[in-house]
Order: C-alpha cells, then structure tokens, then sequence
C-alpha cells in the first residue's frame, strides 16, 4: 500500500497496523462488532507471511497466541466482550509469564449477551485485571480509524518493550467506522531479536529457554512478583499517554475515550461557540492510567469542575475520583444499553456545571 | 374439496412451496407487496387440483400456509 | 383439529402453525430451515402432549431468539454452553422436559466439550443441532462442518483441510459414546426428508421422555443467505452436497441395542 | 461550516452500505473529513440495514447521526422509519419501486426514483443503489462527479470491474432523473 | 448435626453453609485450595436430597449452575483463581439475567499457575467486575471458618432477597483451616418461592418465563441497564456490612480482609499493650464496599493515618482510597507471592505511622 | 555410548538415564509411571536426535513441572490448553518438533475441545496422553477416564455410570478424525509393554517429524497414591483392569493407511 | 496467657494431619481458641508434610506458625527444616525410626521415640503417629487425657472405630515413653 | 560379566524392579535410608547371574538403575 490516505474501516486498519508492525500469527473467533478482523486477516495475513487460524474458541485462541509468542514471533487476538471474558486465565498466565502480545477487545453491550453496540462496560476488566492475580495488560484505547492501525501498532511495540501483554480497547463504533487512514507513521518493521528467551531450535551451547508461571514456594513466587510490580511501578512512571484539546484555561475539565471522546469534541466546539471554556483530556492509555496529569488540573485555578462521559454505569471515573481526590467536583454522564452519546447530552451538562460546579444532577458519588 | 391458504404478510416468498406441490398450484407472480415488503406467492387452484396433501405446507420454513380439508357431512 | 367455515363450508384445518409455537413471525431469512425445523420441533411436542413440560435452551446463533418463537419456558444461554445449562436445569427438574437448539459453530467448536460429556453422562435432554456448515448469525464465518473447499468470509479461498482440518460429523462422534441413547441425521432438504426429520425428533424426545439417556438430531440445514444462494438453490446444496459429506441415517437408537440384546439373550438362553 | 449527515437504508444485499462508502470516499477526496458506520445488527437477516454518512470540514464527533440532513431509502420499512428523523430542509431520495408512500412534510426536498426499472433498463438489478445515489448526489449537489465516480471505481471489487461502466451509467441516469423531478419542482 | 459446636475446615463448613441455606445443586470442578469443597459435596449433597456433579470444566460448571438456578433450585459453584477466571462469562450472564446464585473463590496465589498459598489478588475480579460489562456481585469475605459457614449460607439468602449472584472470597488459609463452628445462626431453611419466574412445569394458564439477557435495540437494553442499577444502588444504601475491632479511639485505622485482618488482631493486640491505639475495620461485604464507615473515621478527629493489609500488590487499597480521598494519610502493606503476614508485619510500620503519619516507608500513591 | 572402569574393568554403559532429561530427580511418588512415561520419552528423542529442536508444553497435572525434568525447551501453560499452545508455537516455527503432556484431566475433561480440534486440524505435534484414571494432582478426584466403580475422592461410592458417565476413550474417539495419523494406546505395567509404549512414542515423533498429521499415544499409567495401593499393586491394576477397559493397540496408522491405499490402487489399476 | 502454636510433620500418609487434629480437638474441648491448618502442598507427591495447630485462650489471629513451642517431626527431613524453627522453651519429639539426628539445641525438651518399633509391638504402623501424639503430650503437659482420647475418637473414621482401643494405647505407649525419659532427663 | 547399579539417593524403592528381573537379583533389604530418606534396593549377584537383559532398569521409573556391559577386549 503507498502512503496514501486510504478509507478503511477501524477494524480493517487494526489488520494494517498489526502487518506493519509484523505481526504473524491471527488466531480469533468470530464476534460481533469485530468479526471484519477475523475475516481480513483470514483473507490477507498470508500475504504478509503470517498465519491465521479461526481457533474452535476464545479460550483456545488466547492459547494459541500463548504458543505463538513463546516462540518470538509477534501475534495477537481480538474479541468483544464475551470473548474476551473467555480469554481472562490466558491473559493471567501470559501476563505472569511476561509474554509480549496483543489483544484487541472492540466493546459490545453486556452484561450477557446484551447487544452488539458500541459500549464501554469492560474498562474495569481491562485495567484492573479481568483475570486472577496481580496484573496489569498495557492498554490503549483508540478513538478513530487511524489510530486503531497505530494503536495496535504501538501496541506491539510496547509488548515488546516491556514483555507484558497490551490491550487496544475500544468500542464498537470505532471498529465500525470507516474513515481515512495514513499509514506514513507506521513503517514497516521487522520485530526486535528475543532469541534471549523464546521457544526455538537452537545449537548445543546455549541455555534452554523455559516459560513459567508456577513458582510452588511462596518466596520464590514472591521474587517474580516483585519483578513484575517493579516492572509495572516503572510503566506508571514512563507510558503514561493522552492527549488535551483546550484544557489550559477550561473551567471544566471533561475526561472521555474511545467514541465518547469524539462527541465531546463536539461539544466543546459548540460550548466553545458560545464563550464556554470546556476542554477535553483524553487517556491514550487507560493503564498506566494519566492520575497525576488529571490531579493538576484538579489542583489548578481554571478548573471549576471535572466531567467523565462513559457509555457505561461509571468506570473510568474511578480513577478520574482516584486524581481528583474531592479537589474539584466531579460529574459523570453515562450512557446505557449501547445508547450513543449526541453532544447535546453533554452540552446540557456542561452548561448547567458552568453555572453551578455542585451540580447535583450530576454529581458522581461512590458510596 | 381440499384447498390452502397462502398467508400473505406470514410469507417471505422463498418460493420453496412452488417446486413441492406436485400440482403446481402455487406461482410466484409477484402481484402484491406484504406488509413486511415483500412479494408472497400465491395459490392459483380455478380446477381445484389441490389433494390437500399439505406437500407444500412442511416445505414452508415460516408456516405460512394453511391446508384445509372439507368436513365430510354426515348423511346430509 | 380446528374446524372453520369458509365460503359457507366447514373445513377442517390439517396444516397450520403448531401450538407450541408463538405468534411471532419467524425474523430468518426468507427460506432458511431454522424455521422449518422450529415448525416440526414444534409439531412434535404437541403431539407428544408436552408443551408445558418444556425448558428450551435458545444458544447463540441465528435462532438466538429461539425462545421468542417457541411456547414454553426458555432461557437464552452462552455460546457454546447450551448443554452444560440443560444438565443443571434437568439435575434439578428430572420431570422437566429439557431441549437445547445449537447451531454447528455453537455445538461443535465453542461447545464441543459439553456437547461431548453431556453426552457422555448420558443426561437426558435432548439437543436439536442445526447444521448449516457456516456461522450464519455473525455473517457467514467458517464452521467446523463447512465443506473442504466452500467458501466462507473466513475460508475465502475455499475450506483448506490441511491449514483448517476437515468438517467434522458429530453425530458420528457421538454415536460409541454409552450415554448416547438416540443419535440420528435428518436432512430438511424436500418435504419427504422434512416429515422424516419430524420423526427422528419424535424419538429423540421419547428418548428423554423414557429416561433412556442423551439424545441428539442433527438437522442439516440451508443457509442461503451466507452461502449467497436463492433458498431453492440452498436446498438443492443441502441434498447434494451436504447429505454426501453427512450421510444421513440412525447412528444410536437405544430401543433397536435393546432389542439387539435381548436377541442375543435369547438365542444363547 | 460544512456538515453532512446522511442515512441510507433498505434491505441487507441492496447495496445500500456500498454507496454510503462511495459518497463518503468521494468527500475523503474533496478534502473533507469523512466518516461512515454502517448499523451492524446480526447483519443478514430480516429488517433494514442502514448505514450513516458524515462528512464535515471540521473534525467530526460522532458518526452516528440522529437528524439526517440526507436520506435514501431503498423499501418501505426504511421510510417509515427515516423520514420522520429528518433534518429540516433535508434531501430525501425515495425507491419507489418498494416503497410507494409519498412524503408528507413540506420542508423536504423529496425525489421519487423507480430504481430498480432504471436499473434493470441498465441491464441489472444490482444497480439500483447506484442509481439511487446519482439521484441523491444531484438532489443535494455538494459532490464533483469526478470524485463520485472515482469512489464508484473504488468501490467495486476487481473482479466486477467490468460492470464499472455500466455502474456510471446508472449513477448518470439516477442523477437525470432526480434533475428532471426537480425541475418540475422548481417550476 | 446438633447445635454443639464441630470442629471443621473451612471448605467443609461453606458446604454445611449451604445444605442449611437449603443448596440443591453444586456444580464444580477442582482446584486446590478448594478440593474439599468438590469433596465433601460428592460425598454428603445427596443426603440432603441434591445433586452434585463434577462437571468437565469451570465453564461448564458455572453453566450448569445457570441452569439449575433457572429453575428456582439453589445452587452453586466454587473454585480458585484460576477456575474462577474461567467463570467470568458465565457471571456476567447470571448478573444480567438476575438469577440468583453462589460462587465461592477460594484464592490461590496467580497470576497464572502461581501456587496454592492464600493471596488476595482476585479482590478487583471479584469486586469490579472481572466479566464483562456492567455488574455487580454481592460478594462477602470471611475470615473464620465459622464465618464460611454463615456466609455462605448468608450469600444464598441475600442472592435470593435481591435476585442477583452472590459471591463468598475468601482465601486459601479460610477455606484450609479446622476451628470450631457453631450452626445454630444457621437454621435448616427451605428457600423462597421463586414461581413468579422460574423455569418449571406449569398449568395452562400461567405464562410463560423466559430468562434472557440479549436486548438488541439499545433503547430496550437501556432500560434493562437502569433496572440493574437501580438495584445496585439500593445495595449499596442497604446491605453494606461490617465489622470494627477497637476503632473508638483508633489513632490508626486498619482495613483489611480475610487472613491477614486475622493477623491485624493479633498485632492490634500486640500493639494496644503497648499503649497504643490501633483498630481494625474489616469489611464483610467488599461489594458493596463501606466506602462511608471508613470516611467516617477519615473524617472523625482521632484517625491519623489508615492502613491497609492485602496479600497482594494493592486492590482493596484503592476502594480505601476512596473512601479517605486524600483526607488522612493512607498506607499500605502488602505481601506477596503466598507469604503470609506475621503480626511483625503489621505491628513495625504501625508504631512508624503512630510516630510520623506521613511515613513514607508504607505511604500509597496510586499514580 | 559410554565406556567407565570399574574396578579395573572396562564397562559400556547400556541403560542409564537418557541426554534429553536434566539431572533434577522426579518429584514424582514412588513407584508413578509418570517418571517411566518420561524417560522413555527421552530416549526416543535421543535416539531420533530432536533434542534441541523440541519444544515440551507441560500441562497442569501431577506433571506441571515436567519442564524441570526434559532438558529442553518448555513452557507451562493453563489447564487442558496445551494443544491449542503448541498449535500456535508449531504454526509460527514449523520446524520445531512439539510435545504435549497431558493427563487424562487435562486433555479428556478441561482441555476435550483444544484435544479434537487440533486433532481435526491434523497439527504437527505429538501428544503423550498419560492416563492414569484419575486427577493426581489434586489429590484423587474423578478423571473422565475413571473406570465404572471406581472409588475416588469425587466418587466415593464408586463411579456410577447412571450419575456421572462412563469412562471416556479418547483414542478411539479421535482415531476416526482425518487429522490423526498415529494414535496408539499403550500401557507402563511391565518391561514388554513399556518398550512397545516407546516404538509407539517414537512412530508418534515420526508422524510429526514427517508431516503427517496429528499424533498422540495414550499411555495407561498407575497412581498408586491415588488408587491407595502399592506400587506393584497399581501396575497390576493397569495390566489387568486398566488394559481391559482400553485396550491396548494402535487405532491409526498414517502410514498402513497410505500401504493399504496404493494396494488398492494397484489392484484397481 | 495462653499460646500454644505446634507443627508435626513428616512423610504424607504417616497420620501427621490427623494427630494435628486431635489435639487442636482437644484444646476444644478444653474450651480454648483453637485452629489447625496443614500445609497444602500437591499433598501426594514427595517432600514432607506437615500441619500447624494453634491454641490459645484469646482469638487467633494466624493460624500458621512460624516460631512453634511444640513439634513433632517422623522423618529426617522434617527435622531438618523445624528443629531450627523452634522457638525457646519448645517440646520437640523425634521419631527415630526415620530420623537418626540429634537436637544440639540446649533450649529445648526433646524426646527421641521409635515410634515404629512401638506401634508394631502394639500391632500396627499406622499407630506411630498416635504414640509421637502421646509422648507429646506428655511432655507438652497442656492436655487432659480424656480430651485428647475424646479427640482420637472423633478423628476415627467410623469403619476404624475397631481401632479405636489399640489407637488409645499407643497414645498411653508413647505417653510413657516420652515421661520415661523425661524422668530421665531431669534427674 | 554384565552388571548393575542401583542408584541409591535416586532410588525411591517402589520395588517394582523387583519381580522384573529374571534372575531375581535385586531385594528389598531395607539395609540403608537414603538421603529422601526412603530404603532403596539393593543388587545382590554373587554368582554373577547378571545378564544385562536391562529389564529392571526399563521398569524403573526413576532411571535409578544403570546397567553395565563389559567391553569386549579385543583379541588381547
Ligand atoms: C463467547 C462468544 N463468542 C462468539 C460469539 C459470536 N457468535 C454469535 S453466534 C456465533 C456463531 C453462530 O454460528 P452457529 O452456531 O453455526 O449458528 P447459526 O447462526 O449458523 O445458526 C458466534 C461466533 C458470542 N456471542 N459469544
Ligand atoms: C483452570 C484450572 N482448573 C483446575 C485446576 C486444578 N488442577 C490441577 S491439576 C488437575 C487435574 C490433574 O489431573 P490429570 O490431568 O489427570 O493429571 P495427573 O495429575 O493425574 O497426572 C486439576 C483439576 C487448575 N490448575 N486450573
Ligand atoms: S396441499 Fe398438496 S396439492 Fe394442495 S397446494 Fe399444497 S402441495 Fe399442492
Ligand atoms: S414456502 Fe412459505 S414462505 Fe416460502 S414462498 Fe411458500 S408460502 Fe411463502
Ligand atoms: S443467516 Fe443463514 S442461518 Fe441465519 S437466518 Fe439467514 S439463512 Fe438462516
Ligand atoms: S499422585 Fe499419582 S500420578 Fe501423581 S506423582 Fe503420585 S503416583 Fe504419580
Ligand atoms: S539386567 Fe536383567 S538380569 Fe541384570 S539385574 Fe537387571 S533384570 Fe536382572
Ligand atoms: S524400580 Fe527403581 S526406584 Fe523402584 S525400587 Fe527399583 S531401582 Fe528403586
Ligand atoms: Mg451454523
Ligand atoms: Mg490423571
């Protein structure tokens, strides 16, 4: 493909970032709102000298995935919802195992079955750890075409910096979607060398390579342990992303992802017609979560009050609460049952929170 | 005599029914829409052929057609 | 049988929508065999008088919406998991009379493993599996019963068995296993192999009914939205091809084994 | 400011998600922001399918839209449920081939098209969309036929690039036709 | 039995717990540290007139579970870590088709394979939602094996009173440990009429029940969403439990759960000899969490500080968080790996705190 | 092979312990045909000379650190997952000769759906199946594989088919797939049979190594601990109750399967 | 106060958790606090085994035990690993059977039984364990006879009841063992 | 003469070497705890009856069992 704008959908240009980030191994079962990634990648990662299998489930698939990057190549998965509850004891092992690989969940409506809109009810699962144990998948939450091909890009190329499973989370919008992609900012590459760990044939000299995550006595599990949370503690410090759009002098600050993110803008720019200083900090990566970026603004003198829109019962905003920490007031707006969010459900907020930062109509509690 | 009942907004015009009666009395001709937008077959019996043999009827994926058989008078 | 006046003449209706079935409209395609197949599940349990008896287990596929269509007790489940809440519900109601509805990517990949011991216990339920080789609900993905060589959204170059195996037949799987007591594959591909298939049904519940163990029909089935076909060309498809790579026929009939015993109980006695 | 919101909608298999592709590559090409999402229900069967089209010179929040300012409808259904949404002074393109309803609100410009008839007369029914969409084009006039066209060419996949032709054809001949409709409306 | 008290693990009385909440079904798999659960089960279900089997998988245990609950029997499952990971889908099903029912986590040290030593780290799992979407679970953590005892039996009268999945949390050294218990808080029950929707046998004449958690138009699934959230709201306002252990006077406040807030009483014990003034919060329910008690002490005169004991790398620490929002100082100690506290542990940073409240020795951040 | 002195005598060494193991001691009880299971394994695969291309997947069982004892590379992986693992590490290095280790938990209950999909598949690897009729690990509970009446820790009265199933046969279940091209059953109760388990592991490595197809063997195993017996008393329980359940053989061939097609061939050219 | 906190270990099999629990039983029934918890291991395979039994006369906190005042130890790697743990003061019981070390600990009361040689005499090995309880609590001194064979019945499965008299002999055996030596010791 | 060796601190005396070999040259004579501290078997072959047939070592699950073959001299 040339480096031209290309119009693709976001679930198509997932696949693009994946190649170029040379990615060789796809091993997925159908679900809807992502079934597209499993049917581009069955149809053209043989092109780029991968793999594709349509493994028998999720459980098997994260497996899969397990197996493949044991052996240094780069290779991911991708699900929605239900699928990705299937996938939370693999991730678990891969995480303890520190295996680099990427996972995609595009967010349907749960819990259950629910329904195949766009929603955001798994940010919990995908920050806190959705399986057993202490640990964290580096996750980033893209919010159009274009960084759905360079979030899974960057992906991969954080999972292998930091040999940690990453996480691109998003919703069923973005996944949808069509719009122009460039594809400049992902040039493509050849993975880094593991040879110091991975599962492969070798000559008699070198050290066997094993991959565990058991450790029977307490004290030796208790060493990987803090590898990891060191490992982690240093994330927090170094990756920490996400972007702002008029925030230096907004009187309120509002803290959205993925499709949300978007309608705010829309609705800043109609406040911001009206001379209603709104900005919006938006986290590129959920975990390692931008706590102290947000606490400034709690701590400065513009912000009145902060605003977290979710197309869910309340996640994200608790760890907006955990920045925030009672400094400032802080709203929530939800949105349910695969609802989409129009700006005007965030302009009437917003408008009434400029008059009023304690308004009760949408203040966010937690007990 | 034996006849059916093509239930017009029921049928979603497969058109599975047509090559199962072994009469050829059901035709797809198109003439109306149903409700849901769609063109139902129909039945097309003027020298009452139809056996009531209800062939037809199983074949019919939404049970949209309806067999009936008259009842046969007693001693009338 | 219900009784109407037409024209001024009684008629007695022989054909109409069953009784165990809902008003609502069937949502499938024009032409699918899911309706068809629902019609003489349905049939069925009238005529087996256990209409209120029934608990259906409405899986994840195309018929997810299964339970808005039959009428009786039903719950909707996780993909892949029919069989596995069916022994749950039956353990806990054995006078209950407990049916899954599965589609070929729910009961044979996701579900494999509880269809395979559900069947090896020997519950008694018993599972309707509509085999139309293809994910028909998420939009035409490759099943594991998918032909070698059919193309799917996921096998676009056709179903390759050396990258992807080969289709696999359940109902031959299934059939050595002690639990199983009915195992048959019925075909809905013209009327005659519709009313056989109703018979094959027929027992599969009697199977349940008379406590003898696990019971399956395996229904083969169009798909002609997915297979981008006219419905008569679907069906055409399923009696030429389908029936060739799953042949059909009684693969367990506990009653026949039985007999076959006694037999032989007979004749060394 | 430029905002473009637009639903088309009809039967799955209509072709209805492929020329709100088309529309929205052609505003890509003129330089616009463009986004289209189609609405994904457990796609194949039964009821409408619909797709949303935005195309703005300013980034664009959502894709989804709740007043269209542009529809088409290919089926009766669709209307029902579309017309009413409608953004005041919207373009509306009816299929009056499988839906015969006329609008009733005044502050629509409406064009009423048989296009599966033109299509067929084009030679085959898969056309109608396209033919839909040339009526739309030129009932709302924001796009260069160049870049429609292009998008047409784009659309169609290499193994039906011999119907490409055939695809302006009926794109041309839907535009004629809405042209010829609302003529006779502004007369 | 009699009302004497028995001598019992913790694993065995959770399921003399459940015969006496009148449990018909358990559905398992095994799993150290949680085997004699499946154990005692197979051996004594039938005695009380119900089913057990072991079923090929956790997935289908959970599944099974399902469908004996839709019914109107009680039943249940139980597992760890692990096993437990595997449930995740099924939970959210059963949250959202409101079915009430039992899970017990017995935690095991992960992520991964880990070991079999008690640890804490499925408090996010089990509290946040570890399926997907938006649910919640009733979940209660005991610390004794008396309380196994009581609360299973508690978790299926609550799970029955608000038609959702209850989940008992506890870990391995509760569910290994024999002490004394006494029944007579546990009378033998018959459950609750559950015929207005369970899926039965019936008469012409009622309708019919269908359980369901798909709603494919948003607008329906939003409604049903609100539903959900209600009841969690009235949760929250109305079945918050726990206990508190010398707080009157507390200079610090220690909150912790399951073992080690057994070993915060004995270093409270320690310490209170010493003159000093320590006391302990412990949640019974973690969901709903008692976010306003400990604001209560964050707030009252005497707390200087909070402390927070998990044996994991800090999960429960951050609900506290929450609750204290920043209004005293919040510490934390963990332990990790299956190590378990001592009262040395506890009772060393404790007298630092009661020196120098900001200690930054066990001082949290959470960015 | 190795030459020592001993006392002044020239010795080769024609038994010891095999290259392919590490020095570490089993972890395994006395008398557990585990350890048998994988030194013989280790001798095929000194003798086929893979070590360094081999790549063990240990499973979740009474084997989960099986990595400590194989001198090659390994990974530990979830419960009953091990062949969807080794299918993702074998399709991304082809080259690699991959080996699962499964017991009868692991791959006959948890892990039934990896075991016949990557059969089905015909994935290049090698599974060893050791069953022992029982969950080791965890202390005695039922395995799929626990023969009818057999008491344990989940079946204390006895294996009841009625209740809980019969014994699974995975060998003869998965034989039938396409994508099997060896399976055997073999048994550890004594010296004979133990060498015919190590040709049949050696054909099985053949199978990978020639890119045949699926291989696995089934190899019938005591737990005394479990079982609540001696050592001797375990192996004569496999020998005379275990073999009779299972029987021993091989239930595909690949190869006797291509000979028996050219003959025909040959007949009909 | 009152804090009793015991570890007995040895092979798996040997009857270690069990006499763990008859003790723990007995502080019961002499209406102290009291926990016991064994080590978890995969029980069957290898290593040792071993439980924790704590007693006291306030609520427990921990019932694992990292400095016990009371072990017993049937195999030499047993008392490898606790001998060292033990705190001051501590009753240690060696089965010399399996274990041939002596403590060189000055800070503790330990007595060497042959466990083995004794329950063969009274007529099965199984009751090794029980008498290693015996000697224990004789030198221990915390228990009532009647509690402790209270406890032995209450830890007899019901179709070993017919054990119940040899079981309650090896405790008195080893009961009399360890005092023999004890007397020894201190005179 | 063909010879064996039984690994003592690898031994975990199962005994089922025992009924294996032919010639019944290995006991149980529970003379010494190993360093597990279990009693391994002990090779007892004064007449030197030893085939080197390996078949106690085969059977041995814990490769505890070497076994040895004198090296033929060449015409020496
Ligand atoms: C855990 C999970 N994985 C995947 C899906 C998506 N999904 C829904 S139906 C389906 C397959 C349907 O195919 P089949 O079972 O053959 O039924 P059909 O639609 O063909 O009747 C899939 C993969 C899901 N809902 N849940
Ligand atoms: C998901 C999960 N479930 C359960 C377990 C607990 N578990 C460990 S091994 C095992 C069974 C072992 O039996 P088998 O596979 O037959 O191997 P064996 O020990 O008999 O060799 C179980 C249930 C686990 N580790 N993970
Ligand atoms: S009942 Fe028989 S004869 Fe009559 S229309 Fe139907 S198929 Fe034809
Ligand atoms: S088979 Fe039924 S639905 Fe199909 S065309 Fe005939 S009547 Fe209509
Ligand atoms: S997609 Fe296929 S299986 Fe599903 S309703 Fe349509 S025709 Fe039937
Ligand atoms: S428990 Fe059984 S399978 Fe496991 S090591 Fe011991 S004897 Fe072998
Ligand atoms: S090698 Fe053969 S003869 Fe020699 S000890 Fe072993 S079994 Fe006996
Ligand atoms: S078989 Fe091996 S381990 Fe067993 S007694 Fe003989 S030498 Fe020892
Ligand atoms: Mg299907
Ligand atoms: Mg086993």
């Amino acid at each position: 493909m040339s480096d031209e704008r290309v119009f693709m959908k976001g679930n198509h240009a997932a696949c693009e970032g994946a190649y170029r980030a040379g990615c060789k191994g796809y091993f997925g079962y159908p679900i809807t709102p992502q079934n597209e990634v499993t049917e581009y990648m069955s149809a053209h990662i043989w092109e780029h000298g991968g793999t594709f299998i349509q493994s028998e489930s999720e459980v098997a698939a994260i497996n899969m995935v397990m197996g493949a990057s044991a052996t240094g190549t780069r290779a991911m998965t991708s699900s929605s919802s239900p699928g990705i509850s299937l996938k939370q004891e693999g991730l678990s092992y891969i995480a303890m195992m520190e295996l680099p690989m990427v996972v995609m969940n595009v967010v349907r409506c749960g819990p259950g079955l629910g329904n195949i809109a766009p929603h955001q009810g798994d940010y919990f699962q995908a920050t806190k750890g959705g399986g057993h144990g202490d640990y964290r998948l580096i996750t980033l939450a893209p919010n159009s075409v274009q960084e759905m091909a360079q979030f899974v890009y960057d992906a991969f190329n954080l999972a292998d910096k930091w040999r940690n499973p990453a996480m691109v989370l998003t919703d069923g919008t973005i996944g949808q979607m069509m719009e122009p992609v460039d594809y400049t900012t992902m040039p493509w590459m050849d993975p880094p060398d593991k040879s110091e760990w991975q599962l492969d044939e070798f000559q008699e000299g070198r050290e066997r390579h094993v991959l565990t995550s058991i450790w029977l006595d307490p004290a030796d599990m208790a060493v990987a342990h803090e590898k990891l949370i060191e490992k982690y503690e240093r994330l927090k410090r170094e990756e920490v992303r996400y972007t702002e759009y008029l925030t230096d002098d907004a009187e309120v600050l509002v803290v959205a992802i993925g499709s949300p993110s978007r309608v705010t803008h829309s609705a800043i720019r109609i406040l911001r017609q009206e001379g209603l200083k709104v900005g919006l900090l938006r986290p590129i990566t959920v975990w390692p979560f931008p706590y102290s970026a947000i606490r400034e603004y709690a701590d400065s003198k513009h912000v009145k009050a902060i605003l977290v829109a979710e197309m869910n019962w309340g996640q994200m905003v608790e760890d907006v609460k955990l920045s925030v920490l009672g400094k400032k007031p802080l709203h929530f707006v939800p949105k349910h049952g695969g609802l989409t969010f129009t700006p005007e459900d965030l302009t009437e907020p917003i408008r009434e929170i400029l008059k009023n930062p304690e308004s009760p109509n949408t203040l966010w509690h937690v007990s | 005599m034996p006849m059916i009942e093509i239930l017009d907004d029921t049928c979603k015009g497969c058109l599975l029914c047509i090559p199962a009666c072994p009469h050829e009395l059901i035709h797809n001709t198109k003439a109306k829409l149903n409700k849901r937008g769609l063109y139902p077959v129909e039945y097309v019996d003027p020298d009452g052929k139809c056996t009531g043999c209800r062939l037809c009827s199983i074949v019919c994926p939404d049970a949209a057609i309806r067999v009936y058989k008259e009842v046969k008078k007693k001693s009338a | 049988m219900d009784v109407v006046t037409i024209e001024g003449n009684e008629y007695k209706v022989v054909a109409q929508r069953p009784k165990s079935l809902t008003d609502k409209p069937f949502t499938y395609c024009p032409g699918c065999n899911h309706g068809t197949t629902h019609k003489i599940i349905a049939e069925v349990i009238d005529e087996l008088g256990i209409q209120h008896r029934c608990i259906g287990i409405a899986s994840v596929g195309c018929s997810v919406f299964s339970y808005e269509f039959f009428d009786f007790d039903f719950i909707s489940v996780p993909h892949g998991r029919a069989l596995a809440v069916a022994t749950g519900a039956k353990r806990m109601r054995p006078n209950s009379v407990l049916m899954t509805y599965q589609g070929d990517g729910d009961l044979a990949a996701i579900g494999i493993a509880e269809t395979i011991h559900a069947c090896n216990r020997g519950e008694r339920v018993t599972c309707i599996f509509v085999n139309n080789a293809i994910y028909g609900m998420t939009g035409g993905q490759m099943a594991p019963t998918t032909l070698l060589g059919m193309k799917t959204t996921t096998s676009p170059l056709g179903r390759d068995a050396k990258r992807i195996g080969w289709p696999i037949k359940m109902s031959e799987m299934l059939a050595p296993l002690p639990g199983a007591a009915y195992i048959a594959r019925v075909s809905m591909h013209d009327a005659k192999h519709i009313l056989k298939a109703k018979a094959a049904i027929k027992k599969a519940f009697r199977a349940q009914l008379e406590d003898k163990g696990f019971s399956m029909v395996e229904v083969l089935s169009n798909c002609n939205v997915n297979w981008h076909v006219t419905p008569q060309e679907g069906v055409k498809f399923v009696e030429e091809h389908m029936t060739k790579n799953f042949p059909l026929g009684v693969y367990k009939d506990v009653w026949e084994d039985e007999k076959a015993a006694k037999q032989t109980d007979k004749e060394k006695g | 400011m430029l905002l473009e919101e637009y639903i088309f909608a009809g039967f799955g298999g209509q072709g209805i998600m492929t020329i709100g592709q088309i529309i929205a590559y052609a505003g890509m090409l003129q330089d616009f922001y463009t986004a289209w999402i189609p609405s994904y229900g457990p796609e194949s069967r039964g009821g409408t399918a619909n797709c949303n089209v935005v195309i703005s010179d300013e980034i664009i929040g959502s894709p989804h839209t709740h007043h269209p300012n542009g529809v088409i409808v290919m089926n009766a259904p669709s209307f029902d449920k579309f017309e009413p949404m409608m953004a005041s002074g919207g373009v509306l393109v009816v299929n009056t081939n499988l839906s015969p309803k006329r609008s009733e609100r005044d502050d629509l410009s409406v064009v009423y098209i048989p296009t599966a008839d033109i299509a067929m007369e084009i030679g085959h029914p898969v056309l109608a969309s396209v033919t839909a969409l040339g009526a739309f084009a030129a009932a709302r006039g924001v796009f260069d036929d160049a870049h429609v066209e292009k998008g047409i060419d784009w659309a169609l996949p290499a193994r039906h690039k011999d119907m490409l032709e055939m695809n302006i054809k009926a794109y041309q001949e839907g535009k004629k036709a809405a042209e010829a409709q609302l003529k006779t409306a502004t007369k």
